[in-house]
């Protein structure tokens, strides 16, 4: 019970504080970009408790998932093959890191004629910009997998996928999952970018379109929609990462004496 | 795959296979044609590029081959106004980036040693990491208006999430036995944190800026193409605008060319901060 | 944000104007050049902006004494409730059928003959509900068809011409200079949609806020005076507009020949922009019926 | 100076729980050494942490001066059993000796000379410029242990610190123990698994039994304080005392084999 | 079976070079059981990496079998010095044990009883579901022992594989050692410096020199085949061959202190 209390404690304290001084600003201001909560709230209340929840928020939704799908698997696969190879790497770093450093808005226009204008090419926008912390932070961790264990599995025969399996990605999970973390948030960015392009629904064009009619409340509501939804895709992933990295949070406890 | 499984431990690459005489070739063989292969990728990269147009994949007005593209940021290099250009995305980048590593390190390593307070602004940050910092632009705008700030809030607020989840990541991977060791020679909170805490988070950190670095760049050219503050992104603008394909392929290849030159740098800062790290030791030689 | 307007050394008073690097605004370009706003004590400085998306927040903030926008944009500003009003009009459509700034494009071997086979199609317009997909539909309705069976999708200008070719889209809303550039590469252009909506459709607007305006009115009436005069020049000298594009856009020589120039009366044609918000009210871009006399200040 | 009541240890691996440790109760007077032998996994360096500060008991107290000890008390020095992993891979050989010096404020000239000293003692002088893992296991370990009494601490508490060394290296540092142990004064709790080391280096020699652990027997060693590699160990008092400790693991392995239940569950 | 000849290894850190091993050469029968003893920091470890193909050496060969060794060889079972890394974080002890017996594609009812009994063997049946971090260090010692007999290799490499253990449990462990050995024919390469160990185990004892290494000395232990923790550690024969091994050992050690010149300089 006292438990209970306190998570919610933890979960509510800041963002009711942080609501309470925005509405206090908001409210001795006059700025016309900064309405009241009970505005925004009530923006919120009338744009996605309707059947624009299903029209713009689910199909947004289902490129997110897929499009991180894809960037987990892609990040996760090449880093691999990056990480455990010094030579594929100095072949491959360079063009990443150009690939790397172009804004995925102005890469739009090339993915259009590649692969045209419809969702695939929403997905290809968010996989550009969310696959490079999946796919550095597992090279790095596949490149610092611990030489002792590395040693170990190679004298009892633990090659290929087994390798792959028991060794690499698990010892490399800690940090594959800090990638996976800050790829899920820019997921959702990404997600809201594609959307400004060969659009004409979707939650990111609906963000879009209200700042562009300046409908500054319905943008609001918007933007905290996308922060509600990052809040509960982070919740999931907490809970997954508890499961994949139980061992190492264990490890970790466990010479503190927990 | 299975070559690199069966010859690829960090240990082990380092080292040279026994030669006739003895003398050890690793050091040789995969040392300087590390820049080399680099090379190798970059122009077979090339190489594609200029084919799919001139195989009529892709038409070419609207992606013109290499050649063309790289002799029109010739033509612009030899003007003054792209290494404006570069310099104004440059200041923004590197002050963003800077902002946001500073205060992204400095609350990383407090959340890290402070779990209880870290337990009140986890939903928060849950909350705001996914809010675009496009979606921010008029927001920017209205408070800065179109000068360098609005630049640097856009980054600041998309690099700092960046590092700071890293730097929690590595914050936690700190070894149970460095840092009891730590604690039973009487280091303080400052110094484990100094000489325990940190050294573990950086390669984590390393990661880290290697994101942000490539993330600020995106950002400040974004915000010029959109707010309309000089630089990269400005120039990007009034090319597309116009319609000037080459022009903005152009600018495209120098932002990437940046991205690289920006990452050599950050590996060179790495080999040197992380030498003592299994990722870097393992390739010392080469 | 300047706030104040500031006085440079030479006594001039500075004010900054939100613009995009599109034909449109070759006027301003031309009037600085002309020296029309020196004259009358101002040092224009203009600030290229990707679209209103910024151009009305930095007008709303002070960072801009005046910003340039599509009317359309405008009226939904004025609708929500933002401090805006215009200064003068800013381009005004050609009025003739095939040959105007801006038209509704297909692939030249395309089954589309007018605008009313559109019916059921794909179309690109840079913006949803607003100026492009407004008037387009009212090119559909002119020719007999049923425009909320056409579908548009947004996509930026530079992206259009691309997407037409490979057939992503059945057909484009473009305007200059993609219209010359979809032009050249051979495609057919199968409405005027501004024509369409009115011979004297006032597309764009010079605008400002009105505290600014309050704030400063003698100074925002050289401002207007100058910006009038530049219109006038610009209408007059379209081979000097065609210099111009020159200075400040890379628009591609063969292209900048080629453009179908705007007009440039420095009056906003009510009457078009009366049709206009009554097609904003069809189309359920807006609410209500627009205050439009809010939108022109209380000038006159 | 040290004094443990009634410690008890029970590691809460997630839903199941593992009593390392039952019930001990002993005390160390100032300046002593004792050394602590007991079956493997009976739960001597769970003893040595709790001791330490580095975790806290489940029930029971540790004592330190008349102190209650619930973080690591300042002027004590550890050596870990996973000394490989208590080196720090960023830092030379020379700055992991010396770093706790430099916490300890101690001037630049006297930690150089500390350092040096204590290098040398291990032997190790012509590697305080390498890592920790460009040395040998035997090296790291003797790294630690350089680390340890460089820092003289008032109390010393050493987890295994020769498990990984050579017997001439081994009999060497053995000495080199007992030197500093009588020349600083410092009190020392030295586990190890070695009978002979056990009783050639204590005055006390302290036997648990297996897990849940506790006090199995209590063994004074009474040879004279002047030991020496050959001598001592021909001591027929020595043989007695080996003999004795040995007995007593081997009756506190065996009561763990008679009941094969008490092995602690880790089962989840 | 095994042939090491020639055999150099400088370790390439960085601009400065190591000479840990200079020119090993011996030969190891099948079935044989050797011991290698040495002087901490002298190249054991390196040496037994050579040979497990772990590392290239800088010259020379080692082969097995007449094959040359460039790769592990399959067959050959490893227990490291670090034991605590060589396990993995993330498995029970017992798919620890077992996932080297899936790779080699054994039945999983064959695999069951392989793991089941060398756990018996360590004492860690009740410790199967357990992780290796929730473990005392000798329990993990035992655990990478564990996990090399159940592999049955034909070559077993042990690199002080009872540093962490007790005494009881060492001897223990050592007939466990000579009785798989005995029964599997097995070839074994045992790293230890516990002279007592070496005689006790070994049919011949290698004595290495300090770094950079060479062969000191090679001595065949003529004990009979059975061995018996309290006869045969008794046998004079057995305690002339401790102090021949002995005399080596520190013989080794002083000509490197002699010549401390000649110790390696890792600096940078
Ligand atoms: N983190 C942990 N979680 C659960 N059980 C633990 C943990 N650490 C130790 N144990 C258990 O506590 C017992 C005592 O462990 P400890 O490491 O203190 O033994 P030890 O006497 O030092 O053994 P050794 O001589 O092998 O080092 C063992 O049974 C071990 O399994
Ligand atoms: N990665 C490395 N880089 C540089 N030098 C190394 C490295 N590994 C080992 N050495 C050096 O090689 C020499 C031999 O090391 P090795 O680990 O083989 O010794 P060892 O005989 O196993 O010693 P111990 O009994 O202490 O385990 C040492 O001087 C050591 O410093
Ligand atoms: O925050 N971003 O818009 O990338
Ligand atoms: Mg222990
Ligand atoms: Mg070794």
């Amino acid at each position: 019970m006292r438990r209970a209390g306190t998570k919610v404690l933890h979960l509510l304290l800041l963002p009711a504080l942080l609501i309470g001084l925005y509405a206090y600003s908001s409210a001795n201001s006059d700025s016309y970009y900064m309405p009241t909560p009970d505005l925004i709230a009530a923006a919120f209340v009338e744009l996605w408790f309707s059947e624009r929840f299903f029209v713009d928020v689910l199909p947004s939704l289902a490129r997110l998932a897929v499009g991180f799908t894809l960037s987990a698997v892609l990040g996760v696969g090449l880093g691999v093959v990056l990480g455990l190879s010094t030579r594929v790497r100095a072949l491959f770093e360079p063009v990443l890191e150009f690939l790397r450093a172009i804004p995925p808005p102005v890469l739009v226009p090339l993915m259009i004629l590649l692969v045209g204008i419809d969702d695939s090419m929403k997905v290809l926008v968010i996989v550009s910009g969310c696959v490079w912390p999946i796919l550095l932070n597992t090279v790095e961790g596949v490149r610092a997998v611990d030489p002792v264990l590395a040693d170990t599995a190679r004298c009892y025969g633990i090659n290929g996928t087994t390798r792959l399996r028991v060794l690499v990605l698990r010892s490399a999970s800690p940090q594959i999952m800090a990638g996976l973390r800050l790829a899920l948030a820019l997921a959702i960015i990404l997600m809201v970018i594609s959307e400004m392009f060969a659009s004409s629904s979707g939650l990111g064009f609906a963000v879009v379109q209200f700042q562009r009619s300046f409908a500054i409340p319905e943008m609001w509501a918007g933007m905290v929609l996308l922060g509600m939804i990052g809040f509960a895709l982070s919740v999931l992933f907490e809970f997954a990462e508890g499961r994949v990295l139980g061992w190492y949070r264990g490890l970790r406890a466990a010479n503190r004496g927990e | 795959m299975t070559e690199t499984t069966t010859q690829g431990t960090a240990r082990e690459r380092p080292e040279a296979p026994a030669g006739a005489g003895g003398r050890p070739r690793g050091a040789a063989r995969t040392g300087p044609n590390k820049p080399l292969l680099g090379a190798v990728g970059i122009v077979a990269f090339l190489g594609m590029w200029e084919a799919v147009p001139h195989l009529g994949l892709v038409s070419e007005r609207f992606l013109p081959p290499a050649s063309t593209v790289l002799a029109a940021l010739a033509q612009r290099a030899t003007t003054p106004g792209l290494w404006i250009a570069v310099g104004d995305t440059l200041i923004g980048w590197g002050l963003g980036l800077a902002i946001a590593f500073v205060a992204a390190v400095l609350l990383g390593f407090a959340m890290g040693a402070l779990p209880r307070v870290r337990a009140f602004t986890n939903s928060t940050v849950d909350f705001l990491r996914p809010i675009p910092s496009v979606a921010l632009i008029p927001l920017a705008i209205l408070l800065y208006g179109t000068d360098l700030r609005s630049t640097l809030l856009l980054v600041v607020y998309a690099c700092f999430w960046l590092i700071y989840i890293q730097v929690l990541y590595g914050v936690a991977d700190v070894d149970p036995v460095a840092e009891q060791t730590a604690r039973s020679y009487g280091l303080g909170r400052l110094a484990r944190i100094r000489y325990v805490v940190w050294p573990t988070t950086l390669p984590y950190l390393m990661t880290g800026v290697r994101l942000a670095a490539a993330v600020a760049l995106i950002l400040a050219i974004t915000a010029q193409l959109i707010i309309g503050s000089p630089g990269i992104g400005q120039e990007i603008a009034v090319a597309q605008s116009s319609g000037a394909v080459s022009s903005v392929y152009a600018l495209i290849v120098a932002t990437g060319a940046l991205g690289v030159l920006i990452n050599i740098g950050v590996r060179v800062l790495e080999r040197r901060v992380l030498r003592w790290h299994t990722s870097v030791r393992g390739e010392a030689t080469a | 944000g300047s706030q104040e307007a500031d006085s440079d050394s030479g006594g001039l008073t500075t004010v900054t104007a939100g613009v995009i690097p599109i034909v449109d605004v070759a006027p301003v370009y031309l009037g600085v050049e002309q020296g029309f706003f020196e004259e009358r004590g101002i040092d224009l400085r203009l600030e290229s902006s990707s679209g209103g998306a910024a151009i009305v927040p930095g007008v709303i903030s002070g960072e801009f004494d005046l910003g340039f926008s599509n009317i359309v944009s405008l009226i939904v500003a004025r609708g929500q409730g933002l401090p805006l009003t215009t200064l003068t009009n800013g381009v005004t459509t050609t009025g003739e059928q095939g040959a105007d700034m801006g038209g509704v494009f297909v692939q030249d071997d395309s089954s589309i003959q007018d605008a009313g086979d559109l019916e059921g199609l794909t179309v690109a317009s840079n913006n949803l509900k607003n100026i492009g997909d407004t008037t387009v539909r009212q090119s559909v309705r002119v020719a007999g068809g049923d425009p909320s069976s056409v579908k548009f999708v947004e996509l930026p200008f530079p992206d259009m011409p691309a997407a037409l070719d490979s057939g992503q889209v059945d057909a484009v809303w473009a305007v200059e200079p993609f219209a010359s550039i979809i032009r050249q590469a051979g495609h057919r252009e199968i409405a005027s949609n501004f024509v369409d909506t009115h011979p004297e459709l006032s597309v764009a607007a010079y605008f400002a806020s009105e505290q600014r305006q309050a704030e400063d009115p003698e100074l925002f009436a050289d401002v207007t005076a100058a910006l009038e005069e530049s219109m006038a020049y610009a209408q007059d000298n379209p081979d000097e507009v065609r210099r111009t594009i020159s200075t400040y856009t890379e628009i591609d020589q063969g292209v900048i020949d080629e453009l179908v120039l705007p007009r440039f009366p420095s009056e906003i044609n009510r009457e078009s922009v009366r049709t206009l918000a009554d097609l904003m009210v069809t189309d359920g871009l807006v609410d209500s019926e627009p205050d439009l006399d809010a939108l022109y200040g209380a000038k006159e | 100076m040290l004094k443990v009541t009634g410690l008890q240890k029970i590691y809460n691996g997630g839903a199941n729980a593992v009593e390392a440790v039952r019930d001990l109760t002993f005390d160390l007077g100032e300046g002593k050494l004792v050394c602590l032998v007991g079956p493997s996994g009976c739960g001597k360096t769970t003893l040595l942490k709790c001791i330490a500060g580095l975790m806290p008991p489940t029930s029971g107290t540790v004592e330190l001066a008349g102190q209650s000890v619930t973080a690591p008390p300042p002027g004590m020095a550890v050596v870990f059993q996973e000394y490989g992993r208590s080196l720090f891979a960023w830092m030379s050989v020379r700055a992991n000796v010396e770093l706790p010096l430099k916490e300890k404020k101690i001037p630049r000239g006297r930690r150089r000379e500390l350092v040096d000293e204590s290098l040398e003692a291990v032997g190790l002088t012509s590697f305080a410029h390498a890592y920790p893992w460009q040395l040998s296991g035997g090296m790291q370990q003797r790294v630690a242990i350089a680390r340890a009494i460089a820092y003289e601490p008032q109390v010393l508490l050493m987890d295994e610190p020769f498990a990984a060394v050579d017997a001439q290296t081994r009999a060497d540092l053995e000495d080199l123990i007992r030197q500093i142990w009588q020349r600083m004064g410092v009190t020392v709790l030295f586990v190890t698994h070695d009978i002979d080391e056990a009783v050639y280096l204590g005055e006390r020699v302290l036997v648990l039994s297996s897990s849940p652990t506790v006090v199995q027997d209590d063994i004074t060693v009474d040879l004279p304080t002047e030991r020496d590699q050959l001598t001592t160990r021909q001591d027929e008092r020595f043989t007695e005392l080996r003999a004795r400790v040995y007995a007593e693991i081997q009756q506190a392995k065996k009561s763990a084999g008679a009941a094969p239940t008490a092995a602690p569950s880790v089962a989840h």
